[in-house]
């Protein structure tokens, strides 16, 4: 081991968290993204508060949306919710935005 | 509910503005006359009634009035209300009346006797059957997490519930028809445009046809409108087919291009209006993305280089360029629908897509068309959470580019034969029949083999279900209520459609949605599917307050919604919210983000390449067996040049063994200029396995037997025109 | 009022061959397997032409002629031209089945059905004629490549066809039997050699030549018995056959 | 009181009625299914009549069919209860004694119409050579209905049966029917109006159409008509007639 390779590491450490504080979100499951949307945010969202999908927004929206999580107008319904779950629930909105692509079928 | 979708209309007005409907009358008073010998007289009306269904011969549902005669049905008639067939019925249409009193019908649940495949059946009742198959699903689920098993719907009304079931039940594993048939393409203008556009064909000035056979592979209203609009608006129609296809026959110009070199025909095509400046600088600055790297990538693709590759002459490229040009916006590049072809296919398909966003006929008369509104609901519901699922489809990640609802039925197959990264041990099949259309059956055999329980619902004995544990008798169209669906027809109409049963049900046979409601009751589900059709199509149509009476009245529901401009004030559904010629997202995923020409494998010496397609009488295997349409296509033969077939001493009708590397077959030779020397073609659906099929057996080859199973690396759609066979005399 | 002449005009560029008109006339008719009362026939392709091969797909069915072949051959008068709307229509409660009509129709517009084994061909649907709806081909052709109506009323759809194709209307006859068609095809068609000449069998031409000798020997006959009833009368009782008489006569010898 | 002799027994007299009223509604309808210009007997304006008159040329067949059969049954019938008549029939009918009967046969031909100054002036005697159970003109007409009957019947079974058992591969043989019926009934029908005059209109035969009736004829009859049939019954001890 050599100062250089700490260095390095350290270097490399300091990037990984820098980046992940840039954008806390992303790569979560969508797919439990979302069954949490549907329990935490559909809950509300649709009934007693304004309707809400993924396609409500762009996928830079969503973005920004979750730049800070604090600022999200329900965040105090979200008390309790785990990191990973609000992260898989991102990735969902994230994935199906209004400016993802839709798919179409045979039928 | 069966009176709802009774026809109300009784003489059409055509009658009244020629006098024929005197004609029908003025007969009878010639009876008393002195001639009767000579004249006819009045006939009666046929006392029939009449009712409004939409066909399920293929998928285009095209809407239909089914006449009843004491509950028989007697004819099916289209529906000259339903704009998007332009009030047609095809030869499948007006067939229907034969797959539904098919003497071949599945009328009882079976169950497997003996070995699988063997064909040895027993009949059991209902209420056994729905027990078994929910313990079956029941130990499946326990044993290898809800995503062990697997389920399989092909395209109809009621698919929507096995994919409901599947979510409810807990499995991710849910593959579809369309990874056989249409994703590449899907995937080509979808990472162009954002959405899968609908051809303007009606409208339209010039249209390249590549890769789609639209006068044979009937699509409405495109089949429809691009006639008209050839003998009434001139359209010219130029088509690249290695196969001399009833649309190349009606064709302008026909180039018998060599297979797996449209991309770059496509490419010398933007080389041209690139290089002559043909295309309309504004709209493209405004509206596109990555102009500039298409300009330079295309450079290296001159007419003369794409000539070489793709056999069509570097003047003709070059005309047909400028042509095209001259006409835009009211120019394309057909989309085409199947694309299961190259390995290469989504970005074949791109290039396609990228022509289209060169002539700027986006949103356009005459152009592609963005999807219209047609305002049916989806009807949400909230699956429980099961934690003992893996993280994924068992094919993911095995391309790039997997939609999540169709998934990829060749690389799941390949995963669930290694069993990584987990075990798939059930499988339940709807109205799909992948030993048929999936390439290399053996593999599908295999597939089956290691499944400890293989359900089919399907209305005959489908090579599918030959192989499967139970079999279950589902209804045909003309026996079942069905959900609403929403329908576009490219420029004629965003519609709205029902199916209400025209007869009363035939044997023991059940719809799928009464299937899986039993089977989730079972299942402690009940909650999921508590809930009837008419409800469900309530839920459907609760934003258009009109569209009931409207179906009831028409037998179809038109929102009267935009049809061009629709982008005006929309963005686009890509990373650049603008036509992407340039793809971002293929650059961040290592992919090419712009089309790049790979010549096609060489084909081996004294090889063919086989390409597969169909005819305008038959649906692949659904229809094969259908009496009346198989005096039109009574088996498949094997196209063959007739340089070829001289070399190989095979003379035209001569019994030929086409072999691959994984299978083989015996086919009739048929010797005929219409297919180039080095390309053989067959058509889909024949040689089946299955007993149950009566008028089909021993009819030629199987496609399923003889394609290899490569995929197109980026959607991971089925590659189905990569295989080379050889063909051999038969020796008698 | 002019009598209705009820004829296809076709457009055959329009064809695509989806053979939607065979099978809905088959289902409509219960024409029996293996058989049909309309057709599409297809040019042969000139590959030679590379690019420009074309092929010309041609609908038709009974061309319900002026001048019916079929018509003339039939010895019960089942088929019969309809004096009103000018179908070639097939009484099958008076058609005995003998097949005389087949080969006299120059385009094989008729087969033998085996179902009733009657003669069978189009009659442009008259069941749905009367329910108010079109022969089932017409319906439903999905480029309405076949168009119905009657061509003796100008105002109907077929009329203005003809009338706006005027020196473009091509009917398909046999050289050696003009039975003046009443099926137009508008613009060009093809292919147009695939008639045949009408044959009408031996057996009928048989019928037909012998017939007036037939009527000469019961002319001949009703001669006789005229002659022998003109002699009753003129030479009276002196040829009188009663028994009486008789005697005399013997004995006059 | 002239003795009298049996000539006919009752099944015969039946059948000889039936047969002759059978004929003339089969030709009254069968004329009428005949529906082509090149081959109606009468004109077009016939079988129009007719078929308006029965409600359509399907019902006429049909008539026509039904009584055919019932014509054929009847000789059926008859075969069966008078075989021994009918076989006596035959015999007589179909023996022919070439130089006498053809003589006979000129010779009557000639005195029917002409009278019997032509033969006279040929030098020829009018006298007719004599004649058996049945004269030759009664041979001849009753030889072309034999065989005329049963080729109409054969040829009718077999158009009857055209939609029942013949394929289009063997049409052909009903088409044949067709002309052989036409044929066949046109010379019958030749026959048959020669046969109606001399049996019910013209005098000579009066005695023996009366026998058509009663079954009998007079001696004198007998004698100068059929003198060979004559001689051969009244030399029989037990005469027939009484």
């Amino acid at each position: 081991m050599n100062r250089k390779a700490i260095t390095f590491i350290g270097a490399l450490l300091i990037t990984i968290s820098a980046v992940s504080m840039a954008f806390a979100f992303g790569g979560g499951n969508a797919r439990k993204g979302k069954f949490l949307y549907r329990k935490n945010c559909r809950s509300c969202h649709g009934k007693t508060a304004s309707d809400l999908s993924p396609a409500s927004m762009v996928q830079a929206d969503w973005k920004a949306t979750f730049e800070d999580v604090s600022k999200i107008p329900c965040n105090k319904d979200w008390q309790g919710l785990p990191e990973k779950d609000i992260n898989d629930i991102f990735t969902y909105l994230h994935d199906y935005a209004k400016d993802s692509p839709t798919p179409a079928k045979c039928s | 509910m069966q009176n709802q979708n009774k026809v109300k209309l009784s003489r059409r007005d055509f009658f009244k503005a020629s006098g024929l409907a005197a004609a029908g009358i003025s007969g009878g008073g010639l009876l008393g006359g002195l001639t009767p010998a000579r004249a006819k007289g009045a006939t009666p009306p046929p006392m029939w009634e009449s009712r409004y269904s939409a066909c399920d011969m293929c998928f285009n549902k095209c809407g239909l009035i089914a006449r009843v005669e004491k509950g028989v049905v007697t004819k099916l008639d289209p529906n000259p209300k339903f704009l998007k067939s332009r009030g047609m019925l095809c030869a499948r249409g007006n067939a229907g009346i034969a797959q539904v009193y098919d003497p071949d019908r599945l009328k009882h649940p079976l169950l497997r006797k003996g070995a699988r495949g063997e064909g040895k059946w027993q009949r059991i009742p209902w209420d056994e059957a729905i027990d078994m198959a929910a313990q079956k699903m029941q130990e499946i689920r326990k044993k290898h997490s809800p995503c062990g098993h697997l389920f399989t719907a092909g395209a109809d009304l009621q698919s929507q519930f096995v994919g409901r079931f599947a979510e409810v039940y807990g499995s991710y594993n849910v593959t579809s028809h369309e990874s056989l048939c249409l994703l590449s393409g899907t995937r080509g203008f979808l990472d162009t445009f954002g959405e899968v556009p609908f051809a303007d064909l009606l409208n339209s000035k010039y249209v390249i046809m590549a890769g789609a056979n639209r006068f044979e592979a009937l699509v409405t209203p495109d089949s429809i409108d691009l006639m008209t609009a050839m003998r009434e608006n001139g359209l010219k129609l130029v088509v690249l087919d290695p196969r001399y296809t009833k649309t190349a026959a009606l064709a302008h110009e026909w180039y018998p291009i060599r297979p797996g070199t449209d991309m770059i025909f496509m490419l010398a095509l933007m080389h041209v209006i690139i290089d002559e400046k043909l295309f309309d600088r504004q709209w493209i600055e405004e509206k596109t993305y990555g102009i500039e790297q298409l300009s330079e990538h295309v450079k290296q693709y001159t007419p003369q280089y794409a000539a070489q590759e793709c056999g069509v002459p570097a003047e003709d490229i070059a005309r047909i360029a400028r042509e095209l040009a001259a006409d835009a916006p009211r120019s394309m590049v057909y989309p085409g629908r199947r694309s299961s072809d190259y390995e290469n296919s989504s970005q074949i398909r791109r290039s396609f897509a990228l022509v289209n966003g060169l002539l700027g006929n986006w949103d356009k008369p005459g152009g592609l068309l963005a999807a219209r509104a047609v305002g049916l609901k989806g009807v949400p519901y909230d699956p429980p959470w099961y934690d003992e699922n893996p993280d994924d489809r068992i094919d993911a990640h095995a391309a790039p580019a997997l939609f999540e609802h169709d998934g990829s039925f060749v690389l799941t197959r390949e995963a669930v034969l290694k069993g990584e990264p987990y075990p798939i041990k059930g499988w339940f099949i709807y109205k799909t029949n992948p030993m048929v259309n999936a390439p290399n059956r053996k593999k599908t055999i295999q597939m089956m083999e290691q499944m400890d329980f293989v359900t089919v619902v399907d209305i005959t004995m489908s090579d599918t279900a030959w192989m499967a544990d139970l079999v279950l008798p589902s209804q045909s169209y003309l026996e079942r209520q069905d959900p609403c669906s929403g329908l576009q027809g490219s420029v004629a109409c965003a519609c709205v459609i029902k199916r209400d049963p025209v007869i009363d049900p035939l044997y023991e046979s059940r719809p799928v949605f009464n299937i899986l409601k039993d089977i989730a009751g079972k299942l402690e589900l009940g909650e999921y599917f508590d809930f009837n059709i008419p409800g469900y199509r309530k839920q459907q149509l609760r934003d258009l307050p009109d569209a009931e009476a409207a179906m009831d009245r028409d037998g179809v529901y038109y929102n009267p919604s935009k049809v061009y401009g629709i982008y005006e004030d929309r963005i686009y559904k890509t990373t650049s919210h603008k036509i992407e010629l340039y793809n971002q997202r293929y650059e961040q995923m290592g992919l090419d983000p712009l089309p790049v020409y790979t010549p096609p494998q060489k084909i081996p010496e004294s090889r063919f390449r086989l390409v597969v397609g169909r005819n305008a009488y038959f649906t692949h295997g659904s229809t094969c067996n259908n009496a009346l349409l198989h005096e039109l296509t009574p088996e498949n033969v094997l196209w063959l040049n007739p340089d070829a077939a001289k070399i190989l001493g095979v003379r035209d009708g001569e019994t030929v063994e086409v072999s691959s590397s994984v299978g083989r077959g015996e086919i009739k030779a048929k010797v005929t200029e219409a297919i180039r020397k080095d390309t053989v073609f067959m058509y889909t659906g024949f040689g089946p396995l299955s007993k149950g099929l009566s008028l089909i057996q021993n009819s030629g080859a199987s496609i399923a037997a003889l394609l290899e199973d490569q995929h197109d690396a980026i959607s991971g759609n089925a590659a189905m025109h990569e295989t080379f066979v050889t063909v051999t005399r038969k020796v008698a | 009022m002019a009598k209705q002449q009820f004829a296809m005009v076709i457009d055959s560029s329009k064809c695509i061959d989806c053979k939607g008109c065979v099978i809905s006339c088959k289902v409509a008719n219960k024409v029996p397997e293996g058989f049909s009362r309309n057709w599409i026939k297809a040019s042969v392709p000139a590959f030679s032409m590379g690019p420009r091969t074309r092929t010309h797909f041609q609908p038709g069915a009974c061309m319900h002629c002026d001048t019916p072949t079929c018509v003339q051959a039939c010895p019960t008068g089942a088929t019969y031209k309809d004096a009103e709307t000018g179908i070639v229509e097939i009484d099958n409660s008076l058609c005995i089945g003998c097949g005389n009509c087949i080969p006299a129709c120059p385009y094989g517009a008729r087969f033998r059905n085996t179902a009733i084994r009657k003669a069978d061909k189009c009659d442009y649907c008259p069941e749905r004629r009367a329910a108010g709806l079109l022969p089932a081909c017409v319906d439903t052709c999905p480029t309405k490549a076949r168009v119905f109506g009657d061509i003796n009323n100008p105002d109907s759809e077929v009329s203005r066809m003809l009338s706006r194709n005027k020196g473009k209307v091509i009917k398909i006859v046999n050289a050696q039997t003009d039975t003046k068609p009443n099926m137009y095809y508008i613009g060009e068609t093809a292919p147009t050699d695939w008639t045949t000449a009408a044959v009408v069998p031996a057996s009928m031409t048989v019928m037909k030549e012998v017939s007036p000798l037939i009527k000469g020997i019961v002319g001949l006959s009703g001669l006789g018995v005229l002659a022998m009833l003109g002699r009753q009368f003129l030479a009276g009782s002196s040829d009188s056959h009663e028994p009486e008489h008789h005697d005399e006569e013997a004995r006059h010898d | 009181m002239t003795r009298l002799f049996k000539r006919h027994d009752k099944s015969d007299i039946f059948i000889h009625w039936f047969n002759a009223a059978c004929w003339l509604l089969l030709l009254v309808t069968g004329v009428g299914l005949i529906g082509n210009p090149d081959i109606d007997p009468v004109g077009s304006w016939y079988p129009d009549t007719l078929r308006t008159l029965v409600g359509g040329g399907g019902n006429l067949l049909t008539i026509h069919v039904v009584i055919g059969f019932a014509w054929i049954l009847g000789f059926l019938w008859y075969l069966t209860v008078n075989a021994r008549g009918a076989a006596f029939f035959l015999r007589e009918v179909f023996m022919v004694s070439p130089a006498r009967d053809m003589a006979w046969m000129i010779k009557k031909m000639v005195l029917m119409t002409l009278g019997p100054k032509p033969l006279k002036m040929i030098g020829m005697a009018p006298e007719l050579p004599e004649q058996g159970f049945y004269n030759m003109g009664q041979k001849a007409f009753a030889q072309a209905s034999v065989v005329g009957g049963v080729v109409i019947a054969v040829t009718g079974v077999i158009m009857f049966l055209s939609d029942k058992v013949f394929t289009a591969e063997t049409a052909w043989i009903v088409s044949w029917s067709v002309t052989l019926h036409y044929i066949a009934v046109g010379l019958v029908f030749a026959g048959l109006l020669v046969h109606v005059y001399m049996a019910a209109i013209s005098p000579e035969e009066r005695p023996g159409f009366r026998s058509m009736f009663t079954g009998h004829v007079p001696e004198d009859y007998a004698r100068h008509h059929h003198g060979l049939w004559y001689r051969e019954i009244s030399s029989e001890p037990a005469a027939k007639g009484e």
